[in-house]
């Protein structure tokens, strides 16, 4: 009978108490949810849903959550919910029989079972769906490379509106609006950040003079030196100098390795 | 009329980066091409066994006909390759699995299900490959999304159609009896102690 | 010992989307797999001839071995892709407009904006259709590329410099404009207002 080897079960407390090899399982992997971390205390004692003794899970289930909770895992409010889900079904338990029955629709332990099993039949189907095989893993799409035809592929073309659109979606997720009022001082700075490396690529050593273009007039001059500076703030260039009041002299960051002392900035 | 079908379906199956359906292969031909799409269909059954031994393999996945590298040469593949396919958390699989059977689903319903919160970004990430899409709004308070899955989620995972998802287990059914609340075990004051002792 | 190496072969040169030479795939063995770069260039001159008749060859070019679609069948891929202009990908557009904002940028930072990797063909794409390049390295750990827009990119899309591009709060007016066509009669100071509400 079911209830003699579940005594039996009880006879040995060893069973009970959570061995530190099975903590260091729990903190490795993280559980999705109250209903995973259920199933998992359930399918480690080779229990069938429908029989679950919820004493016994209840106390295990609280364990488990204070234990998360002093190696501060941050815990869903879920986790409490359940928690008091199952202090409730256990409390309920301890009642007379004949009171419990009366309200079945509403037994929380029928719920929570009905919860359980539907959950569980999802988890397994999930694992089901990560094997069957999946492109870029077990198969992978095939590259066929085109003869020269006078018909070139059409391109696909892009409007401004929907560059746009694809932007403000992005904006929209990220909540970058309040942080990020992009004006046209700054994408001129950008710009001039990215052809300021682009020269400097080329050029890998130039001097500080040559990377401003006077015929741009004060505006441009201005631009580009707030693009050197961002550049070397964000680190990608450095400014290098000989010697006292000598040449400064630009180059990509981190490609100094002459003795030149850097500016610092 | 064309006599050798077979190598211009290659052709186009090979250099499209999408399945081609029976349909939009036989777009390309005119009428006096001579090709309906029962030609078609028995030119690629034939030129699918044409490749047994080869390290390839056109297959037909929900939005039409591809070529693809045989499973089994996969690992020769992920060698060539430093990158590592990209893998999918337990939670994105829980949810992505959640729609797939349950579709058309809001999200509040696959919470319920799973018992816990479904982040945006688990959402979003399978919107972005196309895995799914919004169908439509539940006509309850708030109009919540209902999601379903696409074409694209089928070809991924190398399906026909939904029904070819592997089937979901069946629920055990269960009596009143195993039920009754006389059955539920009452807890011993000393097991508790054990527990609660051993844990701190 | 590999026993049959053409499928391998075969499905290494599919998969990859670049001419593999000789060497690149004697790489991709162990010394145990007994595959010296003999019997790759003999697996592969056997490979060339067993694809006469198909709609596709195995050739040879400077950097290496590339499957390509059969010169005369080229025609027809050419009406399979006239019939039908393909769009770029929500994901293309949402990269290419953080880069034409926020460039110079690494992947990662497109990463971390979008909250969702950037695969490489998205970037590949881009690169080839010259909108966006590779203007140096960043100088943290793994030096990962720095992405910019060019100038045939702004070209495209009718821009002088990339300042031209629309602010932020003009993209947001836009987005009004083109939702109720009346708000574009009122005058300029209320819309901006209207705008600056909904954005804080």
């Amino acid at each position: 009978m079911d209830i003699r080897v579940e005594g039996k079960e009880y006879e040995i407390p060893v069973d009970l108490y959570i061995p530190p090899h099975a903590l260091q399982v729990i903190l490795e992997t993280t559980f999705e949810g109250p209903l995973d971390l259920l199933l998992y205390l359930i399918r480690r004692h080779n229990l069938d849903i429908l029989s679950i003794d919820v004493a016994k899970i209840t106390y295990q289930y609280i364990a488990y959550i204070e234990l998360m909770e002093s190696n501060r895992f941050e815990l869903a409010g879920e986790y409490l919910v359940m928690a008091a889900t199952l202090a409730e079904i256990k409390s309920r338990s301890l009642l007379p029989s004949t009171q419990a029955i009366d309200e079945d629709e509403e037994d929380p332990r029928v719920r929570l079972i009905k919860q359980l099993q539907e959950y569980e039949r999802f988890k397994n189907a999930s694992e089901r769906v990560a094997e069957l095989p999946r492109m870029e893993r077990d198969n992978f799409s095939v590259n066929m490379s085109m003869p020269d035809v006078k018909q070139a592929r059409p391109r696909p073309t892009v409007q401004m509106d929907e560059l746009l659109a694809a932007y403000g979606d992005v904006l929209k997720r990220c909540d970058m609006y309040e942080h990020h009022t992009i004006s046209r001082e700054r994408l001129s700075t950008r710009e001039r950040m990215s052809s300021l490396m682009a020269q400097l690529q080329e050029h890998q050593f130039m001097s500080f003079h040559d990377l401003f273009n006077l015929s741009e007039g004060r505006m441009g001059i201005v631009v580009t030196f707030l693009a050197m500076m961002e550049l070397v703030k964000e680190k990608l260039i450095k400014l290098v100098q000989a010697q006292e009041f000598g040449p400064i002299h630009v180059s990509l960051g981190g490609q100094n390795d002459s003795p030149n002392q850097e500016l610092a900035l | 009329m064309i006599t050798e079908l077979a190598p211009v379906l290659e052709a186009l199956l090979l250099a499209s980066d999408k399945p081609l359906s029976v349909e939009r292969l036989g777009q390309v031909f005119d009428e006096h091409d001579g090709v309906d799409n029962k030609r078609i269909k028995k030119a690629l059954r034939e030129l699918q066994k044409s490749y047994d031994g080869r390290g390839y393999q056109l297959v037909e996945v929900a939005s039409g006909f591809r070529f693809q590298v045989q499973q089994g040469y996969a690992l020769w593949v992920a060698r060539l390759w430093q990158e590592k396919p990209q893998k999918y958390s337990k939670a994105l699989l829980e949810t992505l699995s959640i729609i797939a059977y349950q579709q058309p689903i809001t999200r509040g319903e696959i919470e319920s299900i799973r018992g816990v919160g479904v982040s945006s970004s688990i959402i979003h990430t399978m919107i972005d490959r196309s895995w799914i899409r919004s169908v439509g709004h539940k006509e309850v308070p708030g109009r919540p999304e209902l999601f379903a899955t696409t074409k694209e989620f089928l070809d991924h995972f190398n399906l026909k159609q939904l029904s070819d998802l592997p089937a979901l287990d069946e629920l055990a059914s269960w009596n009143e009896a195993t039920m009754a609340p006389a059955k539920l075990k009452q807890p011993q004051q000393q097991e508790i102690d054990v527990v609660t002792e051993s844990i701190h």
